[in-house]
C-alpha cells in the first residue's frame, strides 16, 4: 500500500535535513524502539516491538540510505524481518525551503506486508500503518525541535 | 510448575472430569483445550476445521456451557466438567438426537458431525421446542460442508418433536 | 467398526429390492458416536510431527537456508530442505506438452518460491507444538521478485517470469473449433458481442485439511501411507517415478475422510515430504495441513476468463453457435493441470443444440496456489459460460430465458445426442425438469411477489442455472492435452467374498468422503444374494494390500454409481455363480438352473429341503474342502474390474465420448436486493436433479443439497483474492466466508429418473452438479437488475459491493456487451 | 493450532492481576478470548503472559442504579448480557450482543474484550460510544474515568494501556437507541456498521471505516442532516477483500441514516 503526504516544519531547511539524517534522532521516532545500530552512514538496524495493543510485534529492521541529494532528497530501502510479518518499506522525502524559515517536506512510502500479519486484510492493516506514520512524523517535529534548541522555544 | 492463584507458569497440573472419567495430567499453559483432549487424552472425536474459532468442530460442553475448545486454554478448563461427543451414547445407546441425525441424513462425511451434536444438545437442552430459526441460530457457531444444513435442521426438530 | 455379520437380525427384503431404497447408511453409527477414523486421530509410537516453513513472499529467490538453529533444540528430530528433495527425488512428471512440459516441480520449493505459503522447509518434532516453535528458528534469506497475479498480464513482455524452465508464463494452449463458425455467423440474425466474463477463484474447504501418517519399512522399503488423499491411483503414479519406488512400494490407507470435493487429490507433494522424512528419521511422522495452510496452498479451483465472446442467434433466439477465448489461470504449478483445458469439453454446448463453436483455450501460470480439481471441475466453469451467455443472449434481445431455454435445449427424443465434439449424452428431459423447477419456485407467481417486494423498496429477481454433471471419464481426453500421453478409459475394482463362517465381505478400491459406499455397495450385494444389507460387511475405506483397487482407483468425478457399483455387481454376480456351482456339486450335481440364492443361503427352487446357508458354503471351501471335485473352479472370493466400454479420442479433430453418463441439474433462484447498499438475500430455491437410476435416494438428495449449498456460497460469499503483492486476503473462515446455518434458503427439491442406457445399473455419476446454483444466483441478480441500469452479470462472484457498484455504476456492465445485426 | 510459549496467571482479584500486569510489560490480560486466542494462533502477536480475568468475580456482572445508570463488569459475556433483565434498561445492548457471531463465542466473550480489542469490525466500539460510556480504569496510581470519545485510540489500542485494567463499563439510562451493519453473511463479521443515540443530541458513532469508531454529531436527525453530517466527517475508509473504500464511505452514510431511523423509533416509542 502506498501512503503520501505533506508536511510543514517551523524549522530551516538545514535542521530538519540535519535531523532527518541523524540516526539517533531518527531511532527516537521510530515506534517502539528497543535497540539501534549504526554501521555507516547508509546502514542502520533496529530492533523494534511496534505496540499492537493484543501483544507487540517485534520486528529486526534494517535500514539503507539508498540514495542522497543534501539537503532536498532522500531515499530508504527499509527491510524488516519479524514472525508475524516481512516488512519491505520504500521511502522517500523532498525538502523544500518555505516563507519564514520554514521547511516543507513531500514524503512518500510503498509499504509491503507479507506473513499472517500481510493476511489480516487491510481493514486493520492499512489503519495500523497509519497510526504508526503519525506517530513517526509527530516524533519528528519533537526532533526538529529539540535539534533548534532552546532558542526556537 | 507452580499453582498458587497469581503466580504466573508455563506449565500446569490440572484436573478435568470429561464423560465421566477424571484426568489429571501437566499441560503447557499453551495448549488450547482441543489439542489437549485429542492428543493427550486420546478422544478424538472432536475435531479441528479452522484456525480462527469459526468452524465449531471442536464443541464441547464445559461446565453447561457450550463453548469452541480451540478459544480456551487447557488450564482454563482445570476443575471443570466437560461433554464431549464420546459421552452421548454413554450406555451404548444412540441418543435421540445421533438417532434422529442419521435417519435424516444429517451427515456425509461426519467431520463437522460431533461439533454440531454439541451444539444441538445444547440447544435442546434449554429448549426442547425450537422454532426453525431458532434451530438456525444455534447452529450458527458450526459448519457443515457437506449437508448444506437443510437436513441437520430436519433432524433436531424431530429429535425436539419426540421430546429428546 | 460395524458389529461382526454372523447370525445377523433378518430385515424382510422390500419388494422391489434394496436397490432404490433408502437404506440407512452404515457409516453412520460410528460418526455419530465420535468414532470414526480421521487421518489426525492416528498414532504411532514415537511418532514425529512435522511443521512446514512456508514462504512469505509471492515470488522470490531462496538465497540460503540454514536450519541448524532449529535442529539444535531438543526434542526436534530432524527437517528436509528443497536442496535434499532435489537429490532423492525426480520432479514430478507433467501431463503437459512443452512449455508446461519443463516445469521442475518437487515437494518443497527449490531455488525459488512462486506463492505466498510455498513449502519451502519440513521440520520434524516431538511435538506439534515444538515442531512449529523449530520451524521458527529455520532462517531462509529471500530476494523478493515482482509478482504475476492477474493472468491477462502474464504474457506482457515486461511481466516476471515464474518458472525459467519454461520460458514464459504459457502453459497449455490449444484450439477447439466444430461445426462451421462462418456458416453460422452469417446465417445469425443478431450476434451478441461479450467483451470479457470472469470465473473467480475458490474451492469447496472441506472440512478436514489434509493429511497423513508415513510409516517406512527398512527391511522391505516400503512405506505405509495413512492419509485422506481421494485419489490415490493419481497419487501413486505421481510418486513412484519422483521417488524412484515401484509403485507396490507405496502402499495408501484411507479410512474416514473429512470432506473431498476434489480438493484432496493433489496432496501428493506433502507425501513425497512425508515419506522422504520417515525414512531419513527411522520413524513415524505425522502430518496436519492447518486451515491456513490449506487456504495458501492447496488445490483452489480454475480462475478464468472468457474474451471476445460473440454469439450467433436467430431473431426467434435459436442459438447457431459461438466464439470464445478462455484464459485460465492454473497457479504456480501444474498439479493435475493441464487436465481443466480439455475436462471441459465433456459439456461444450450445455444442454444447448449449438452445432457450431470454437473456443481458443490458453492456460498461463500466476504467482497463486496451484489450482487442482474442485466439485465440478473446469466443466463448472465452463457451463456458467454458456449459461452466463444464454442470460445474456435474452436480456440483449429481450427474450424470455424460459423460451430460450425451451428453444434451444437438447431434447428427450434427441436422446442419446452426440455433440459436436463427439460426446454422447446418454439420456434426459431437461424441458420436463424445467418445469418441475418453475413449478416449484411458482415462477408464474412472481410478478405478484416482484410488485410486493418493491412496494417494500427492495429489488426481486428470478433466475435458472442448469449443469451436467458429466461422470466417469474416459481418461484418453488426456491426449487431446498431449498425444504422448498412454492413459485411457476408465476402472474400478470391487472384490466380493464368503468368509468362513458365511460372513459377506466387499472390499472397495474406492476412497469415499461421505457419499456413503458401504451403504450403497450393500444394497447391491443385498439385492444378488438375496440378503440384507446388514448382512454385507463393506470395509471401510482403502487399501492397497487388499488388491482391490486398478490405476483409476479413487472417489472423484461423479463416477462411484458407475464405476464403483458396476464393479461390485461384477464381482457379486461371480460369487453368486460359484455359490451356485457348488451346491449344484454339493447336491450331486443339481442343474445349477434349478437353483436359487434365498435367506441367507442356496437351495433347489423345487425342493426347499435341500438348503445350504452361506455359512456351509464359506465353511466348505475354505476349511472342509476334501473330496470336492478337482475342476470345481470355485474360490468363493471374487474381483470384479469394471470397463467402461470406451474408445480412445480422435486427437486431431478433438472428437470422441468423454464422458460415460450426463447426469442434468436444473435449479432456480429468487433473490431480494436492498438497493442501497447491494445487500441481497436468496429468498426461495429450486433443485431439480436427474442421475438416472438412484440407488439410495436419500444420499443422492444429500449430494444435490451439499452441492447447492456450496454453490450458493461460491456465488455469494466464497473468494481465494489476492493482492499485488500476491498476498492471499482470504486465508481462513474469518475473512473467506462459507455458508453457516442463517444463510441458508428455504429449498425445494424435485427430481426426474432417466436411466443411463450405458451402465449395467442404469445409474448415472452425480454430485458435482452445484454449479447450478452459481448460474442462477448470477441470473437472478441480473434479472433484478433489469430497469435499474440493466447491467449484465459478468462475474461468478457477486458480493455486495459488486451488486451495489452494477446499480451505480450500470455503464461499467453494459460496455462489456454489444448486439450487432448482421 | 499451536501457540508460542507463554506463562499463564489466573489471579482471583483485580489487585492480583494488576500485580501481574504491572510486573511485566509483555503480560496481557485474558477476557473471553475469543480474539486474541485467534491471534496468538496466527502468532501475530504473543504476549508473554496470559493474566486470565475468569476468575475475578468483581469483573463480572450488570448492576442498575436507581437513575437507570447500567453498570457492566467488563468481564459479562454476550449471552449474560442477552440474557440480563438490568441490562433491559438499555435494549439496544442486549440486542446488538445477540448479533455477535454464535453462541458459542457468545457464551465466551466479553464486552470488555470487545471494546479493548477494539477490532474495526468489532460491534460494540461503535455501540458503547454512541450511547456515551464512560470506562473505569485501574491502574498503580488508582481508577481513572475515561468516556468514551477518549477511550478507542487505535486498533487493538485503547486508553487501557500497559499495567493497567478496564473494571467497570457505565451507560446512562435511554432507549432511543438504533444500530445498523452490513455483515458478511447473517450473523457475520461486520463490513460496516454504525450505532446512532437520540437521548438528547443526536449522536451517531460510524465503525469499520477508520482505526477507532468516527463519533459524528448530525444537527438534526431528519436523513438529509444525518447525512451531511457523515459526509462531513471526510471518510476515508479502508479498502478491502469485502468492500472497497467508495462502498464502505456509502454504507457509513446509509447505515448512520437507518441507525438513527430506528433510534427516532425508539425514543417516541
Amino acid at each position: 500500500m502506498n501512503v503520501h503526504g505533506d508536511r510543514m516544519f517551523a524549522a530551516p531547511r538545514a535542521i530538519v535535513w540535519q535531523v532527518l539524517n541523524d540516526p539517533s534522532a531518527m531511532a527516537k521516532t521510530m515506534p517502539g524502539v528497543e535497540s539501534f545500530d549504526v554501521h555507516d552512514d547508509q546502514h542502520w538496524t533496529a530492533n523494534v516491538k511496534i505496540p499492537l495493543g493484543l501483544g507487540g510485534l517485534r520486528m529486526k529492521i534494517e535500514m539503507h540510505k539508498s540514495e542522497e541529494r543534501e539537503p532536498e532528497f532522500a531515499k530508504m530501502a527499509i527491510k524488516g524481518t519479524g514472525v508475524g510479518a516481512m516488512l519491505n518499506m520504500e521511502t522517500s522525502f523532498t525538502l523544500g525551503e518555505a516563507p519564514g524559515d520554514a521547511t516543507s517536506m513531500a514524503w512518500s512510502a510503498e509499504v509491503k506486508i507479507a506473513g499472517p500479519v500481510g493476511s489480516m486484510g487491510q481493514r486493520v492493516l492499512q489503519p495500523i500503518v497509519n497510526q504508526q506514520v503519525q506517530h513517526v512524523l509527530g516524533a519528528l517535529e519533537q526532533q526538529v525541535q529539540e535539534a533548534l534548541g532552546p532558542s526556537a522555544a | 510448575m507452580a499453582n498458587g492463584a497469581a503466580a504466573a507458569s508455563s506449565s500446569w497440573t490440572i484436573t478435568v472430569r470429561i464423560n465421566d472419567a477424571v484426568y489429571e495430567r501437566e499441560v503447557e499453559a499453551r495448549k488450547l483445550l482441543i489439542h489437549f483432549v485429542r492428543d493427550d487424552l486420546d478422544l478424538t472425536g472432536s475435531h479441528i476445521g479452522c484456525d480462527t474459532g469459526n468452524c465449531g468442530a471442536c464443541s464441547m460442553i464445559v461446565d453447561g456451557v457450550l463453548v469452541k475448545s480451540c478459544m480456551l486454554l487447557a488450564v482454563q478448563a482445570d476443575g471443570t466438567t466437560i461433554e464431549t461427543v464420546e459421552g452421548l451414547a454413554a450406555g451404548g445407546e444412540l441418543t435421540t438426537l445421533q438417532q434422529a441425525f442419521s435417519d435424516h441424513h444429517a451427515l456425509q462425511c461426519g467431520y463437522c458431525t460431533p461439533g454440531m451434536l454439541m451444539s444441538a444438545t445444547a440447544l435442546l437442552r434449554t429448549n426442547s421446542d425450537p422454532s426453525d430459526a431458532e434451530i438456525k441460530k444455534a447452529l450458527q457457531g458450526n459448519i457443515c460442508r457437506c449437508t448444506g444444513y437443510w437436513n441437520i435442521f430436519e433432524a433436531v426438530k424431530a429429535a425436539a418433536g419426540s421430546g429428546a | 467398526m460395524s458389529g461382526t455379520t454372523i447370525a445377523p437380525e433378518r430385515v424382510e427384503a422390500p419388494q422391489k429390492g434394496w436397490a432404490g431404497q433408502s437404506v440407512p447408511r452404515k457409516e453412520d453409527k460410528r460418526l455419530v458416536e465420535g468414532e470414526g477414523v480421521f487421518v489426525d486421530d492416528i498414532k504411532r509410537h514415537g511418532m514425529g510431527y512435522i511443521f512446514f516453513v512456508r514462504s512469505p513472499y509471492a515470488h522470490a529467490h531462496i538465497t540460503s537456508i540454514d536450519v541448524s538453529k532449529a535442529e539444535a533444540i531438543d526434542g526436534v528430530f530432524g527437517t528436509l530442505t528443497g536442496e535434499e528433495v532435489a537429490a532423492l527425488t525426480d520432479p514430478f512428471f507433467q501431463l503437459a506438452t512443452p512449455p508446461g512440459a519443463h516445469l521442475k516441480d518437487y515437494a518443497l520449493a527449490v531455488g525459488k518460491v512462486r506463492y505466498v505459503g510455498e513449502a519451502v522447509v519440513a521440520v520434524v518434532a516431538e511435538t506439534r507444538e515444538l515442531a512449529r516453535d523449530a520451524s521458527e528458528l529455520v532462517e531462509v534469506e529471500y530476494e523478493p521478485l515482482a509478482a504475476v497475479t492477474d493472468a491477462r498480464r502474464a504474457q506482457d513482455g515486461d511481466t516476471p517470469v515464474l518458472h525459467d524452465d519454461s520460458g514464459s508464463n504459457l502453459m497449455w494452449e490449444g484450439i477447439y473449433e466444430w461445426g462451421d463458425l462462418d456458416a453460422a455467423f452469417a446465417e445469425a440474425d443478431r450476434v451478441v458481442k461479450i467483451k470479457e466474463l470472469h470465473f473467480h477463484r475458490f474451492n469447496s474447504t472441506p472440512l478436514e485439511t489434509d493429511g497423513a501418517l508415513v510409516e517406512f519399512n527398512r527391511g522391505t522399503g516400503q512405506w505405509t501411507i495413512h492419509t485422506n488423499n481421494q485419489f490415490p491411483g493419481f497419487a501413486a503414479i505421481m510418486m513412484g517415478p519422483a521417488m524412484r519406488c515401484g509403485l507396490d512400494k507405496l502402499r495408501f490407507v484411507t479410512q474416514d475422510i473429512g470432506g473431498g470435493f476434489g480438493n484432496k487429490i493433489t496432496s501428493h507433494p506433502q507425501l513425497v515430504a512425508c515419506c522422504l522424512l520417515a525414512r531419513k528419521l527411522k520413524r513415524a511422522v505425522q502430518w496436519t495441513e492447518w486451515r491456513t495452510d490449506f487456504h495458501l496452498s492447496m488445490s483452489h479451483g480454475n480462475e478464468r476468463w472468457f474474451h471476445d465472446t460473440e454469439v450467433a442467434v436467430k431473431e426467434d433466439g435459436t442459438l447457431l453457435g459461438f466464439r470464445t477465448k478462455a484464459l485460465d489461470d492454473a497457479g504456480a504449478w501444474l498439479r493435475y493441470e493441464p487436465l481443466g483445458g480439455v475436462i471441459w469439453a465433456q459439456v461444450t454446448p450445455g444442454m444447448y443444440k449449438w452445432r457450431h463453436i470454437r473456443l481458443e483455450f490458453t492456460q498461463v501460470a500466476t504467482n497463486k496456489a496451484p489450482c487442482s480439481p474442485n466439485r465440478g471441475y473446469s466443466r463448472m466453469q465452463h457451463l456458467w459460460f454458456t449459461e452466463r451467455v444464454i442470460d445474456i443472449v435474452a436480456h440483449e434481445l429481450g427474450l424470455d430465458p424460459v423460451e430460450v431455454r425451451k428453444r434451444n435445449y437438447v431434447r428427450a427424443e434427441d436422446m442419446p445426442y452426440e455433440t459436436p465434439n463427439g460426446c454422447v449424452y446418454d439420456s434426459g428431459d431437461y424441458a420436463q425438469m424445467l418445469d418441475i423447477a418453475l413449478d416449484l419456485i411458482d415462477w408464474n407467481g412472481v410478478d405478484v411477489r416482484r410488485a410486493e417486494v418493491e412496494s417494500r423498496g427492495k429489488l426481486l429477481g428470478i433466475g435458472i442455472g442448469s449443469t451436467l454433471d458429466s461422470g466417469t471419464n474416459n481418461f484418453g481426453q488426456s491426449r487431446m492435452i498431449n498425444p504422448e500421453l498412454q492413459f485411457s478409459g476408465n476402472n474400478e475394482v470391487a472384490t466380493v467374498k464368503l468368509d468362513i463362517f458365511g460372513e459377506i465381505v466387499v472390499t472397495l478400491g474406492t476412497t469415499p468422503q461421505g457419499q456413503g459406499h458401504e451403504t450403497t455397495a450393500a444394497q447391491i450385494v443385498a439385492d444378488i444374494l438375496k440378503c440384507s444389507p446388514d448382512d454385507v460387511h463393506v470395509r471401510a475405506g482403502h487399501d492397497s494390500y487388499w488388491n482391490s483397487h486398478a490405476g483409476f482407483s479413487g472417489t472423484y468425478a461423479s463416477q462411484f454409481a458407475v464405476t464403483g457399483l458396476s464393479a461390485v455387481k461384477g464381482a457379486t454376480d461371480m460369487l453368486a455363480a460359484e455359490i451356485k456351482k457348488l451346491a449344484s456339486a454339493i447336491f450331486g450335481g443339481a442343474p445349477v438352473e434349478a437353483l436359487e440364492l434365498a435367506e441367507g443361503g442356496v437351495r433347489i427352487k423345487d425342493n426347499p429341503e435341500a438348503f445350504l446357508p452361506f455359512m456351509a458354503c464359506g465353511a466348505i471351501i475354505n476349511a472342509n474342502n476334501a473330496g470336492l471335485p478337482e475342476d470345481l473352479g470355485v474360490t468363493l472370493n471374487c474381483r470384479y474390474v469394471y470397463r467402461p466400454p470406451f474408445q480412445v479420442p480422435d486427437v486431431e479433430r478433438k472428437f470422441g465420448n468423454l464422458t460415460l453418463t450426463y447426469a442434468a441439474q436444473i435449479h432456480a433462484a429468487i433473490v431480494e436486493i436492498d438497493p442501497e447498499t447491494g445487500h441481497y438475500e436468496i429468498v426461495d430455491y429450486a433443485a431439480v436433479d436427474d442421475c438416472g437410476k438412484r440407488i439410495n435416494p436419500q444420499i443422492v438428495e444429500g449430494q444435490v443439497m451439499g452441492a447447492t449449498a456450496q454453490a450458493i456460497g461460491a456465488a455469494m460469499y466464497e473468494v481465494f483474492e489476492y493482492d499485488e503483492e500476491g498476498n492471499l486476503l482470504t486465508p481462513n473462515f474469518y475473512d473467506y466466508h462459507v455458508p453457516h446455518a442463517l444463510d441458508m434458503p428455504p429449498l425445494r427439491t424435485g427430481s426426474i429418473e432417466s436411466p443411463s442406457p450405458f451402465t449395467p445399473l442404469g445409474t448415472k455419476g452425480m454430485g458435482e452438479g452445484g454449479g447450478a446454483g452459481i448460474h442462477a444466483v448470477c441470473a437472478a441478480i441480473q434479472d433484478a437488475l433489469r430497469g435499474h441500469g440493466d447491467a449484465i452479470v459478468y462475474d461468478s462472484f457477486n458480493p455486495y459491493h459488486r451488486v451495489w457498484e452494477m446499480l451505480e455504476h450500470p455503464e461499467r456492465a453494459r460496455a462489456l456487451v454489444e448486439v450487432s445485426t448482421t | 493450532m499451536l501457540l508460542r510459549e507463554v506463562e499463564y496467571a489466573k489471579p482471583s482479584s483485580v489487585a492480583e492481576a494488576l500485580a501481574l500486569l504491572v510486573a511485566d510489560d509483555g503480560a496481557r490480560a485474558l477476557a473471553g478470548g475469543q480474539t486474541l486466542i485467534n491471534v496468538m494462533k496466527a502468532r501475530a502477536a504473543s504476549p508473554d503472559m496470559l493474566v486470565d480475568l475468569n476468575g475475578i468475580d468483581e469483573l463480572k456482572g450488570i448492576e442498575l442504579a436507581g437513575d437507570g445508570t447500567l453498570s457492566i463488569g467488563p468481564m459479562t459475556t454476550y449471552s449474560e448480557i442477552v440474557g440480563s433483565a438490568e441490562a433491559k434498561a438499555r435494549p439496544i445492548l442486549g440486542e446488538v450482543c445477540a448479533q455477535i457471531a454464535d453462541v458459542q463465542v457468545r457464551n465466551r466473550g466479553t464486552i470488555g474484550g470487545n471494546v479493548c480489542a477494539n477490532d474495526p469490525t468489532n460491534h460494540l466500539p461503535p455501540l458503547v460510544a454512541a450511547v456515551g460510556a464512560t470506562f473505569h480504569i485501574a491502574g498503580r496510581d488508582g481508577v481513572r474515568v475515561v468516556p468514551a470519545d477518549e477511550f478507542f485510540l487505535g486498533v487493538y489500542l485503547t486508553a487501557v494501556g500497559p499495567g493497567e485494567l478496564l473494571t467497570r463499563i457505565t451507560i446512562p439510562a435511554g432507549k432511543g437507541d438504533g444500530f445498523a451493519a452490513v455483515t458478511l453473511g447473517a450473523d457475520g463479521t461486520c463490513i460496516a456498521n454504525a450505532a446512532a443515540s437520540v437521548n438528547g443530541s443526536v449522536r451517531v458513532v460510524l465503525g469499520c471505516v477508520d482505526a477507532v469508531p468516527v463519533v459524528v454529531s448530525p444537527a438534526a436527525a431528519d436523513d438529509e442532516s444525518v447525512r451531511a453530517a457523515v459526509r462531513g466527517a471526510g471518510l476515508r475508509p479502508p479498502g478491502d477483500v469485502h468492500a472497497s473504500s467508495d462502498y464502505r464511505t456509502h454504507l457509513a452514510e446509509v447505515l448512520a441514516v437507518r441507525a438513527v431511523r430506528t433510534a427516532v423509533e425508539r425514543a417516541g416509542g
